[in-house]
């Protein structure tokens, strides 16, 4: 064997390393140096992220007669997941330093750097077995992390629903894989869909295994109806948690549900799943909105918000070549930008006051003007107005997906619109709720501490920036053409 | 970039939302709102002299001061500015609304840096429309303007104003959910440009797609405009939202409305326009008559204005699917009329309520007495809004109905007709409440202790005054800034006669 | 011409509006009155002097070699225009018959001006009120001296608007805010015929100009040849509709209900708007698009039936009247009505349009005899404080000079000769038996009418029985009196004008030429009227009632104006109101708005009732999750295989 | 008799059903992991007979069979775990009891 060919894995491996860092860290240095566990992980990933923009790393290369594939679409891919888990440990540091937390603060960042290894797999892989791999390192630890807080029940609770649901929907996605392995007699992507394609005709196998990898992936991108778990767990986890299992994961879910549709199921894109994806996508978007409407647990009401975000990305993803891809990713930066503001805020709060109710909320720019302000722009962001990147997610993703042509990607861009409106109902309750509201503020003044404001800035920049900016989003787009 | 003068109609409003923001007291605020507002309107004036003289050198483009600077170059956005007279005078519209606005804001409480930053915001998302010609950027800039009126109405509004500034921002944003498809069309089957002028001189629009933008666009903006039956929520918003406000949002973004119709729906999409245009004149047909009849029975001040607002905003969508020169021309005209009077009627509206707290009419009478400059200025709003000579709602009106008229089909004429039955029932309504609110005897002991406008009032509305005045008695001056909006040469470019 | 004066003439009222009206409040009463005053007496001169080069001077801008009078445009600067033809100018129009207005216009106006210095003083708002006449003055100056329709229209909305305001000038009285505005509307409604008749016209004739249209109307309407309009004759129905504006601002049945109510103006301003000049413009009107309404008598008519039936009504109105200034109105609604009727019956064949030149000698006359009427009922509402005759009696004792004048008015309205007007409603009388003799014997009743009713006030005010004054009446002062003998005056020789060689139709002279049988007969009708006025009304007795109570019914109808007013309390609150506006704003609010609430709420009603698939239990999210994995599944393969 | 390909994906076919059925229907936790193992090892069999009757000449299924197996292993620690965890918080592992959070 080869064993240079694991030199391809640029990014994999500088992950690898700075787990083990964090992790020696951790084990070896004096307790009295613990306390800089969270900044040193933090620098330590900010490393590999700047590490993952280096032109070397985004070179096309394979890997096990091309299980893992890397090039400058994935290696984009896994900087912008890098960006967001920077972002979410910078958040995570006050949390990590509560009582009952401290003690394994180590392990939630080693836990974190073990998922989005899984997810650097998830998305390189061009082989099932490494997919699934891939899918379940990224998904067990996160049990463990959904579990951290060992002193609220409803984070057990939430551990709970999330690991059956979770191991359910493997099994549900490795039932498909075998149907699919049955009929094509590989799990190597591109033999798969060769497979499929000189089969010519469709068959109720297939279009079973389809259905349940979408669900399988689905899953992890919590589409409705595969989605129920999410809003549970997201409040029942731990805030970082939760903010990591928004944005992270299911940008990587996003990610690697593209490639698995085309690359695997391209052939029969128009007969099978073409329809699937369109009643997905409606359902999401929609049950996710009607959902949010009543929440009133600020973390359940992201929870859901963010299945309807789902739908959305699921638009790049209709479009897929060029456009769509690029759309997606920008979208999901954009996401994970305005998302993480939002939990920004709430974390800040949760920490300082342990409030997490929308009720709560009245009156915050009395008190605390600039989280009001923060939480604000995070809630016009993922509304999609402008001047806020969310905005330009939102056109560009809707643009992509209209560039297909066809009536029926007009009907399910207008329903998607018409969607936008019931969202912004509920954005603006939680802006209303902080500026209009006059009942007496039940939200004391407080100064949020010093990472949790630093991962706020960053992602205020990233809010105002990233739209104005054009380069980043033409930038995407040429890299991906390039690519394509 | 800062070569072309159309884009320190951004960055002005930029500049002052920086010094609002670090603005101390409420001194630097409203030095900051006027110094700018007034900067915004000495830009406009000289832009309109320079433009007037360009055209007099013999510039034809359609339109001048073009410029584009890419933006998202792979989707072939850019950043494109140009204007030609219908733009110059919606952007002198803006920013005299925003400077009278100003005033009328003098005392707001509370917060008046965020509202004055927030108002701000709003304008700069509507000068950037008035400026774009990219329809990207239009769009962007059309929903920048849109949003600060949830919070402005929210936080300094009055009565259900959650209810109302909930409302106004839902049902503007589905019209823009509309649009946002339309354009996306736009751009596939339109050459795959953004540019306005570009798409427009082609032609590029393949017709049967146009059938189904045409009324994607239409309705998009024709929410904003007021469009009967969209119009709702102009009522509530209206009624609840602070003077300034409310004078911006009568007075400039439902002209926003307006001008996207003709710029977007009709400019590029003719022969759909030609197609269509009867199933949208029936809607702003009915528009100008039922918002009048509705005006008829109101009790609230503001309420009346806002459905008078809707007749004669319906009227200007009604115009424009006329399809020809005059009645386009009258529609600009009663664009700049109804935007100016309507502000003033605000900032009236506004003063009477701060000082007697009321705005139910029939909690008021004889204000004549008591206050008698905004009395007069009321009565001489009331002129101009039912169209006596000399004001600007006359020399628009008639403009539109003689424009209308041209058109030889029945079913458009009958509807002129109608539409004409407007100028009597906006007479009924407004001498309904003139009579009642200013003449007759005092209703209220209360108010006989009122005092009358004070002098940041009296700027305002006598500014608006002039302006509506101004127009109305020298309306040939529009004929030379619009002219080659409408010239046959475009017409025969976007197929229109 | 030169251009300087006539533009002096529109250009020094409209001045003095916006200086009385900008700084008046700066000003003392005196000053403002003395400076509009002033201004008005300027442009007396000036227009007597424009008048006078154009029907004198033998210009040839003026009159032909072979002596007709010419139509001469002074000046005409484009003010808007639509189409490169449709142009609206404003202009300065000189002809037989804005000359003539050019005369009574400022005449009167200067009277009233001149009056009001004492019939105002001391009211609060006097500046403002000088401020409106000039306003008036200048509209309605406008208005006469107009080049083209549209013109004219524009002018016509703000004379209507001054009216409006100097109705409602004692604002704080309901009564005058609710004449005001119904005045207002009125007429607006009116408007609305005139404006989409000048649409209709304007349309087919591609002119606004009232030469091009009327100079050669055969060619220019050639176009609307056959043209319909929703099944009517596009001229016919343009025509009538301009009339429409006509009978709004002349207040001919059925839009005459504003001009009684107009009385709740200060009198001088009745006089002035609501006798003289304002009412007449209707008749202007048609008089200035003659040539056009000749192409289709039938809109001459129509016209004419107007006129007649409303001459009629609003005489028997004011035998029944208290009120002096609504006897006054009803009797200017009458007589504006003549004219009318004079215009309906004028052709070219009958006398060379006898009826043109006798509607506007009449518009001349009465102009000067029923200002002088409102003046003298003025001076008398000054001294008694009461606008109702009850209040008054056996005034002749202490009011002589009002007595006098108002004497000379009432027998130049009753057509006694040698008074003015006699000459005038004569000639319309000829006019009108030489179109048909039925509306002439109808006109000459309508003219015995006039008589009684005029002089019934008159006995019951100058004789019948004393009330008790509490304080002495006397005549008004120096500025009052003067203006009343002035118009005293000139009513009782301006019958002498040979009005023929100044204004006839195409300008030609004419001859006038005494019917005297006519002649004779209307006298004849006038001096019984005169006579049963004496009879009933010279000393206090019960005649008069136990003639009312012979016919109560009849007596009340009249009163009651035969119900008009009522009739339209019905339809505008009853139906407009209650009907159609507040259904359609309950309609707004609860089907409009309510369907776009109904969106938010079905939305939120939907996000409960699926509220329980978030149940919380983990089995039923997986088999929830498994349904929706099979469903995919089965549909998708029930569609493709 | 052969034995073919269907005589062993009727038995696995079973499993999966009755894992499905036990999972949706048990309350007790483990029991329901239980159930999630049937359904595991429904798939190796699936794996491992395709790889053995169709395509017997690379060994792909028979791979993934094996990581499979250690995925499931991996799964259960976790998920025991979990359940340890809430068995002290809550001194009962009854699914129906895990059900605070909901709507």
């Amino acid at each position: 064997m080869d064993y240079s060919q694991f030199f391809a894995m640029k990014q994999e491996i500088g992950l690898l390393v700075v787990f083990l860092l964090v992790f020696l860290y951790d084990t070896f240095m004096p307790k009295r140096a613990l306390g800089a566990t969270g900044w040193v992980a933090v620098g330590l990933m900010a490393i590999q992220t700047l590490f993952g923009f280096c032109p070397s790393v985004s070179q096309s290369a394979d890997a096990f007669a091309g299980m893992y594939e890397t090039n400058a679409i994935t290696a984009c891919i896994k900087n912008i997941l890098n960006i967001g888990t920077v972002i979410v440990m910078i958040q995570a540091i006050r949390w990590s330093k509560q009582d009952m937390v401290v003690i394994r603060r180590g392990e939630f960042y080693e836990l974190i750097l073990l998922t989005l290894f899984g997810m650097y797999l998830m998305i390189s892989a061009r082989h099932f077995l490494l997919f699934i791999i891939g899918l379940e390192t990224a998904s067990l630890p996160v049990a463990a992390m959904v579990a951290f807080d060992k002193h609220r029940y409803e984070s057990h609770e939430a551990a709970v629903k999330y690991i059956l649901t979770a191991v359910f929907s493997s099994v549900i996605l490795m039932m498909g894989l075998s149907f699919v392995y049955g009929l094509t007699g590989s799990l190597y992507f591109s033999k798969i869909a060769g497979a499929i394609f000189a089969e010519g005709t469709i068959s109720l196998m297939l279009i079973v295994a389809v259905a349940f990898v979408i669900g399988g992936v689905g899953f992890k991108l919590s589409l409705v109806p595969f989605h129920l778990w999410t809003a549970d767990v997201y409040q029942g986890a731990p805030t970082p948690v939760t903010s990591y299992l928004s944005v992270i994961s299911k940008g990587a879910g996003a990610f690697a549900f593209l490639v698995i549709l085309w690359q695997v199921f391209g052939a029969v894109y128009s007969d099978a799943w073409e329809w699937m994806l369109y009643a997905l996508i409606i359902l999401t978007i929609t049950i996710g909105n009607l959902f949010a409407m009543r929440q009133k647990n600020m973390k359940r009401f992201l929870a859901f918000s963010s299945i309807s975000q789902a739908g959305y990305i699921m638009l790049g993803i209709i479009a897929f070549r060029g456009m769509g891809v690029a759309a997606l990713m920008y979208y999901v930066l954009v996401y994970i930008f305005s998302n993480l503001a939002a939990f920004g805020v709430i974390g800040a709060i949760e920490n300082a006051t342990g409030r997490v109710s929308m009720d709560d909320y009245q009156g915050l720019r009395k008190t605390n003007p600039k989280l009001a302000f923060t939480m604000m722009l995070a809630m016009f962001s993922l509304a999609g107005i402008p001047p806020f990147a969310g905005f330009f997610s939102k056109f560009f993703i809707f643009t992509s997906a209209i560039s297909q042509g066809s009536v029926a990607i007009y009907v399910l861009v207008l329903i998607a619109l018409i969607n936008t409106i019931i969202s912004l109902y509920y954005y603006l309750l939680v802006v209303k709720a902080m500026f209009i509201s006059e009942e007496t503020p039940v939200i004391p003044e407080f100064k949020s501490a010093c990472s949790e404001r630093f991962a706020m800035w960053i992602c205020v920049a990233g809010i105002i920036g990233l739209g104005i900016v054009s380069c980043v989003y033409n930038g995407l787009l040429d890299m991906v053409s390039t690519a394509c | 970039m800062f070569s072309n003068i159309l884009i320190y109609f951004v960055v002005i409003p930029l500049l002052m939302l920086g010094l609002l923001a670090v603005s101390q007291n409420m001194k630097q605020i409203r030095a900051v709102a006027v110094t700018g507002s007034l900067a915004l309107l000495g830009l406009s004036v000289y832009l309109l002299t320079d433009y007037l003289s360009l055209r007099a050198a013999g510039a034809d483009a359609p339109m001048l001061y073009t410029d584009s600077w890419s933006w998202f170059a792979p989707l072939n956005i850019n950043m494109a500015v140009g204007v030609d007279g219908i733009s110059i005078a919606m952007l002198i519209l803006s920013s005299v609304i925003l400077l009278t606005g100003s005033f009328a804001s003098w005392k707001i409480n509370p917060h008046p840096k965020e509202f004055f930053l927030w108002l701000v915001l709003l304008s700069t998302g509507v000068f950037g429309f008035f400026i774009s010609i990219d329809l990207f950027t239009m769009f962007m800039f059309y929903e920048v303007a849109l949003i600060p009126m949830y919070l402005l109405i929210g936080v300094w509004g009055s009565g259900k104003k959650n209810y109302s500034a909930m409302k106004l921002t839902l049902m503007l944003m589905g019209g823009s959910a509309f649009l946002m498809l339309g354009l996306i069309g736009i751009y596939y089957n339109g050459g795959h440009t953004w540019n306005i002028v570009e798409i427009a001189q082609g032609n590029l629009i393949d017709p049967s797609w146009q059938n189904f933008l045409f009324p994607m666009t239409f309705v998009g903006f024709g929410v904003l405009g007021a469009m009967f039956p969209f119009h709702t929520w102009s009522p509530d918003g209206h009624a609840s939202a602070p003077t300034a406000v409310s004078m911006l949002h009568a007075g400039v973004l439902m002209k926003l409305g307006g001008y996207g119709c003709f710029r977007v729906a009709i400019y590029l999409m003719p022969q759909a326009a030609e197609e269509l245009a009867w199933i949208f004149l029936i809607l702003t047909g009915i528009s100008v008559v039922y918002g009048a009849f509705s005006a008829c029975v109101q009790t609230d001040l503001k309420y009346i204005n806002a459905y008078s607002s809707v007749s004669h905003c319906g009227l200007v969508l009604f115009a424009i699917l006329m399809l020809n020169t005059t009645a386009m021309t009258g529609a600009i005209m009663q664009m700049l009329s109804h935007g100016l009077m309507t502000a003033l009627f605000f900032a009236l509206i506004g003063m009477i309520y701060g000082r007697t707290h009321t705005r139910d009419i029939r909690e008021m009478g004889g204000l004549m007495k008591i206050m008698p400059c905004l009395a007069v200025c009321y009565v001489i709003a009331g002129m101009a809004s039912l169209g006596l000579p000399g004001l600007s709602g006359f020399v628009a009106e008639m403009t539109i109905f003689i424009g209308s008229f041209e058109h030889t089909d029945t079913f458009h004429r009958v509807f002129t007709i109608l539409a004409c039955c407007s100028i009597v029932i906006t007479a009924v309504y407004i001498l309904r409440v003139v009579g009642k609110l200013l003449f007759g005897p005092v209703y209220d002991e209360h108010h006989l202790s009122l005092t009358d406008a004070t002098w940041w009032e009296r700027t305002s509305t006598f500014a608006l005054i002039v302006c509506v005045a101004a127009i109305g008695c020298f309306p040939n001056f529009f004929e030379e800034l619009i002219k080659f909006t409408f010239s046959p040469q475009i017409f025969a470019v976007i197929g229109m006669n | 011409m030169d251009f300087t004066i006539p533009l002096l003439i529109l250009a020094i009222p409209l001045g003095m509006f916006l200086l009385l009206g900008l700084a008046g409040m700066k000003m003392s009463h005196k000053t403002a009155g003395v400076l509009g005053t002033l201004g008005m007496g300027t442009v007396l001169v000036l227009s007597y002097f424009t008048a006078f080069q154009y029907y004198f001077s033998g210009n040839p801008e003026f009159i032909s070699e072979a002596g007709q009078r010419l139509q001469s445009i002074i000046f005409n600067v484009d003010w808007l225009a639509f189409t490169p033809n449709l142009v609206i100018r404003l202009g300065f129009l000189l002809d037989p018959i804005s000359a003539m207005m050019l005369i009574v216009i400022p005449t009167i106006s200067f009277m009233v001006h001149l009056y009001s210095l004492g019939y105002m003083k001391g009211e609060k708002g006097f500046q403002r009120y000088y401020a409106f006449l000039s306003l008036f003055s200048f509209s309605m100056l406008g208005l006469v001296v107009a080049t083209n329709i549209f013109q004219m229209y524009i002018f016509w909305e703000l004379v209507g608007a001054s009216s409006y305001l100097l109705i409602g000038f004692f604002y704080t009285l309901p009564s005058a805010v609710s004449a005001s505005k119904k005045a207002f509307i009125v007429t607006r409604f009116a408007d609305l015929g005139f404006l989409v008749g000048i649409l209709i016209l304007s349309f087919y004739t591609q002119t606004f100009d009232f030469i091009t249209l009327t100079s050669d109307p055969g060619s220019v309407l050639a176009s609307t040849a056959g043209a319909t309009f929703m099944g009517c004759s596009v001229l016919t129905l343009a025509m009538v509709l301009i009339f429409m504006g006509g009978m709004g601002k002349s207040a001919m049945m059925p839009l005459h209900i504003w001009l009684p109510d107009a009385m709740e103006g200060p009198t001088p301003v009745s006089a002035l708007i609501h006798a003289a000049t304002m009412v007449v413009a209707g008749v202007y009107l048609v008089a200035r698009m003659f040539p056009v309404y000749l192409q289709v008598p039938s809109s001459l008519e129509f016209v004419l039936v107007i006129g007649a039936i409303t001459a009629l009504y609003a005489a028997v109105v004011a035998c029944c009247q208290i009120d002096i200034k609504r006897v006054l109105a009803f009797s200017t609604i009458s007589q504006i009505a003549f004219m009318m009727v004079s215009l309906g019956v004028a052709r070219p064949e009958i006398h060379e349009c006898l009826g043109y030149m006798a509607s506007m000698f009449h518009l001349f006359t009465h102009a000067m005899f029923k200002a002088l009427l409102f003046l003298g009922a003025g001076a008398l509402i000054h001294a008694v404080h009461s606008n109702n005759y009850t209040a008054m009696g056996g005034l002749r004792k202490y009011m002589p000079i009002t007595h006098i004048t108002f004497l000379i008015g009432c027998l130049a309205i009753a057509g006694i000769p040698p008074f003015a007007g006699f000459f005038s409603k004569d000639e319309i009388l000829v006019a009108v038996y030489g179109y048909s003799t039925f509306w002439g014997i109808w006109m000459s009743c309508v003219a015995g009418l006039t008589a009684f009713y005029m002089f019934r006030i008159y006995y019951l005010i100058f004789w019948w029985n004393e009330p008790d004054y509490h304080h002495r009446p006397h005549d008004g002062e120096m500025v009052m009196s003067l203006p009343l003998i002035i118009l005293a005056a000139v009513s009782t020789v301006a019958g002498f004008i040979h009005f023929g060689e100044f204004v006839t139709w195409q300008g030609h002279e004419y001859q006038i030429h005494m019917d005297y049988v006519v002649a004779g007969i209307s006298v004849a009708i006038a001096l019984v009227g005169i006579f049963f006025a004496r009879f009933l009304y010279l000393k206090e007795n019960d005649r008069p009632r136990r003639m009312a109570d012979s016919c109560r019914w009849l007596w009340t109808a009249a009163n009651r104006r035969f119900y008009w007013d009522e009739i339209y309390m019905f339809i505008t609150h009853k139906i407009i109101f209650n009907g159609i506006c507040r259904p359609i704003a309950w309609f707004d609010r609860a089907v409009i708005d309510g369907s776009m609430n109904g969106l938010a709420i079905v939305t939120n009603k939907a996000s409960v009732a699926i509220k329980n698939l978030q149940s919380g239990r983990v089995q039923q999210y997986v088999l929830l999750y498994l349904i929706g994995a099979l469903l995919l599944a089965v549909i998708t393969a029930w569609c493709v295989l | 008799m052969d034995i073919t390909l269907i005589y062993y994906l009727v038995p696995s076919l079973i499993m999966f059903c009755c894992g499905i059925y036990g999972f949706l229907t048990r309350k007790n936790m483990i029991a329901m992991l239980i159930s999630l193992e049937l359904m595991l090892n429904a798939i190796d069999i699936n794996f491992v007979v395709f790889n053995r009757f169709l395509y017997p000449g690379s060994m792909e299924g028979m791979f993934f069979t094996l990581f499979a197996i250690a995925i499931a292993a991996a799964e259960t620690a976790i998920a025991i775990a979990i359940i340890i965890n809430i068995f002290r918080a809550d001194k009962n592992i009854n699914v129906e009891d895990a059900s605070q959070m909901k709507n």
